[in-house]
């Protein structure tokens, strides 16, 4: 009755859904689509200066794409969008290369089993480069 | 030895140290040993075909010839030039889309249904983009079954064809074709199965079921990627154009004019897929040889097991009809609260090979108001062990996932 | 052991009873033992690629994935996503005529020459027919050379696309692609080559090439057959729309709204030659290991030795450039008052593979006068032996013919 | 020096040429191309009631086609448009499963050897084609 992949601290963090739901006004916006399992993560953010004040997302999607989601809407705000772009880049390093996290990142290495499944990768993905897309265009 | 050990031991997947229950079958079947062989031996010292008179030559246009003759037999077609070789099902659908559809004007209809894999959904979209035509497409009825009933009303005069699947790979429902060929015969419509699903449980006959078009994959069928098949009725064929164009498809060529080759040549531009239609007739060679009734026997036992142990789950849902007649052991099914990749990411770390999400059938999920299923699918070498593992894995999901 | 002895070593066609002077490598390449292995492996114990999270199913999407990193390699493509699987070069060229060809306008012109293949040829006389371009033709010079100096006239402001032969099937002439993407720049036009020829004789560098498409069939350097590339320039491959559709290469699918996936997927609808396309990524991968000047300075001085045979025949006529420089080993001569199929025969039965007749150009032998021709196309394997067979063969055809 | 395929025989009927040449007023005319190899005949046939009176070809062809196209315009003056169905069949049979050849036919055994190599069985057949083409609708 054990899975290498749904320990604890993610089935916690999907039950949490940090952050779920939708800003009234944000600064930035976006729907992302993993067509080919239909997960879907809509992220909207507001920035406080040079800093991200708050994240909402609504996510339809499997375990996995839902605790990296409640994940990001944990650690986000408070951090620039350039830091979210490192640990976006990250925590793609880890799934592709199993590089090491950098101490600050190492809440993301509750994903490390997901590297050895590249079709999940995507999943743990989404919500960041949801975060990503929304900011796109707003000052780093 | 019975015979799912006879059937397993001619299946290199098998001999493979601890082959996993491979219940994925829909979307890839295993491919069986003689259309290994039959591939790797025709690679191994090759021409090309198509004329030349050297001795290598005179053996690959051979062997790609009696290929073709083999998928005839297995199709009960009623002359070897009716089977065009192309690259997949998928390749064999655009082509009928892309070429009868030249042959279509605004306005004219073509009649699919919602139960449609998206390479028989999308390609219509496309060219009713192109060319304007109006796309209808039959309802389901709740146990994801084509409501057949609605011909009637959607088979109008304007129907020039019908394009709907033999067997649907989320429901595993088998399409009413009788009902579906006499509608299209009122009106003078062509019709065109997708027999992806079907092939793998066993000869079809194209003259039986009185299709005009009949769509299918190799690698589904036990023989090797790379390769597929469009049966076509002869005069059917004929007065069609070419789909994709180039070498070996033509008559003359020249700025001012160009003719091409009589079917099925016409439809195969290019070098084909020698040695995988090669491997693909060495499969269906041996689909020929098989005791079906006691096959069919076998299979629908193995459903009927899955689907009474699916049904002591309260949090699983079927989608797809739970009578065992007109159905194939494609079984599909939500879990409540659970998505489908976590099911699988469980099973699969268990062993057991299903796959999760839209099935490539986006339309089908949306009429049936699902977000998406695990499927298991079943072939002629799975036993009882394969199912038992999936319903003990099954519990395990929902312990690990709740 | 010699380089060739090396080489054959590592092909089973060599390994077989009694092997062929095998000299039709234009047609198709034998297979390497690599490719043929990865290709047999990958089959024998299988899963579909896309997304599905048991054991081989992710084995079977990185193998594929690997396959493609494998070619973007072979191509120096500047991103692995630029590799797109088709099902052979003609699939590749129709691909691109028919997607690139959704995005012209009538009047809107497309240059091709008349040195081309029909699969680069028919398909752009298709686009006429369905869109009302213009389709302008770059002439031959006497040798059959592609006149690039008529480019300054040809390529005039509305030229979309230059479709243009890397190297001719026929003649071997290699096209001056350096002047023929200069025009092309001009007017800002896009550059599509086809390299079916080119790539049995090593490594492309489509970046250093500047055109924007690359076509090839894999089962012409050394791969299975039912697999190609059309490599693209990402920029390029992101504006334009699909071409086959189906399975695998969508967003979102409904009768009011379709949305595509990204390239490659977009452009490779349905199931993959999967098996086929990881048998080509071992295919280059093994090419990228050759001492390629090595082999060069070979083909070359086999091709001179093949051309000083001939010229020692006062019937016969070569087709193609007499001078070694930008020219592959493929030799194609008239033997007066002998149809080539006749001469083809008389070397078959002497074991001399050879291919006769128009070999898919009827605009080139249009344009040089010519009713067809016997082909010897060399390839790294080929030995002074071979080249003497033919030799001597052909003055037995003499003999028997006259 | 020698071939299995182009025998003295052959040699001599292609080079004879047989009925090489075009009818001012045929009854029938049929042009027969073989896209794959280039080769062609055009063939003109006149009636004198229920049998072949003349047949002309030209051929541009290999030397089987033209030995086919030679043995042709030596026997099909004087036979019925039936007769030479079947001389067709006979041949196509001989090819394909080397099919014995009825007396009456034994002419045709020239070309046995071709049985060997399908890719040139077309060479062979395509002037009986043409002729087959030629009488399409005429009295049988
Ligand atoms: C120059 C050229 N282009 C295109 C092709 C078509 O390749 P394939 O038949 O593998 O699709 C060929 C093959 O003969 C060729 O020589
Ligand atoms: C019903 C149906 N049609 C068509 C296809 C497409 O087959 P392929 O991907 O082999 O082209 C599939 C495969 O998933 C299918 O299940």
């Amino acid at each position: 009755m054990t899975s290498s992949v749904y320990q604890q601290a993610i089935k916690e963090l999907a039950q949490a859904a940090h952050g779920s739901g939708r800003l009234d006004h944000p600064d930035g916006a976006a729907r992302l689509d993993n067509p080919l399992c239909g997960d879907r993560v809509d992220l909207t953010v507001s920035l406080a200066g040079e800093v991200i004040a708050a994240v909402a997302h609504e996510t339809r999607a499997c375990l996995l794409c839902r605790a990296a989601a409640s994940l990001l809407g944990l650690t986000a705000p408070g951090r620039s969008p350039s830091e979210m772009r490192a640990a976006t880049a990250a925590l793609e390093a880890m799934l592709n290369s199993a590089a090491v996290l950098s101490p600050e990142w190492q809440a993301l290495a509750v994903f490390a089993p997901v590297a050895a499944y590249p079709s999940r990768h995507g999943c743990v993905l989404l919500p960041f480069q949801a975060l990503q897309a929304a900011l796109q265009g707003k000052p780093q | 030895m019975s015979l799912i050990e006879q059937l397993r031991a001619q299946f290199p997947f098998y001999a493979a140290a601890n082959p996993c229950h491979y219940l994925d079958n829909a979307a890839t079947s295993q491919i069986h040993q003689q259309a290994l062989a039959a591939m790797a031996g025709q690679e191994a010292s090759r021409a090309n075909v198509h004329r030349s008179p050297y001795r290598l030559a005179e053996a690959s246009t051979h062997a790609y010839g009696e290929a073709r003759a083999r998928v005839a037999r297995f199709l009960n077609a009623a002359a070897n030039d009716e089977v065009v070789f192309t690259s997949g099902a998928t390749a064999a659908l655009n082509l009928v889309a892309y070429s009868v559809g030249e042959t279509l004007q605004a306005g004219d209809e073509v009649l699919i249904s919602a139960a449609e894999h998206h390479s028989n959904f999308v390609p219509w979209l496309r060219l009713r983009e192109r060319s304007g035509i109006r796309l209808r497409v039959l309802p389901l009825l709740p146990d994801g079954r084509i409501a057949t009933a609605s011909l009637a009303e959607l088979v109008t005069e304007r129907c020039r064809l019908i394009a709907i699947t033999h067997c649907s790979n989320v429901t595993g429902a088998v399409t009413d074709v009788a009902a579906v060929v006499a509608a299209a015969r009122k009106v003078g419509a062509l019709v065109l199965l997708d027999g992806a699903q079907q092939v793998q449980h066993g000869p079809v006959d194209v003259q039986m079921l009185g299709a005009d078009f009949y769509a299918f994959s190799s690698h589904k069928c036990f023989g090797p990627t790379g390769v597929g098949v469009l049966w076509g009725r002869q005069a059917v064929l004929e007065r069609l154009p070419p789909f994709m164009t180039g070498g070996g498809m033509v008559g003359e060529v020249s700025l001012e004019s160009l003719s091409f080759a009589a079917p099925p040549a016409r439809f195969e531009a290019g070098t084909p897929p020698v040695a995988q239609a090669i491997g693909l007739g060495a499969a269906v060679d041996w689909l020929m040889t098989l005791p079906w009734a006691e096959i069919h026997q076998a299979e629908s036992a193995l459903l009927a097991r899955l689907l009474a142990g699916l049904a002591t789950f309260p949090a699983v849902r079927l989608i797809g009809p739970a009578d065992l007649a007109r159905r194939l052991p494609i079984v599909s099914f939500e879990v409540r609260g659970i998505h489908p990749h976590d099911v699988c990411q469980v099973l699969g770390e268990r062993q057991v090979a299903l796959r999760g999400g839209n099935h490539c059938a986006q339309p089908l999920f949306a009429a049936l108001n699902s977000a998406g299923a695990t499927r298991a699918s079943l072939a002629l070498y799975n036993d009882a062990a394969d199912v038992d593992a999936l319903l003990a894995g099954l519990e395990d999901a929902l312990k690990v996932l709740s």
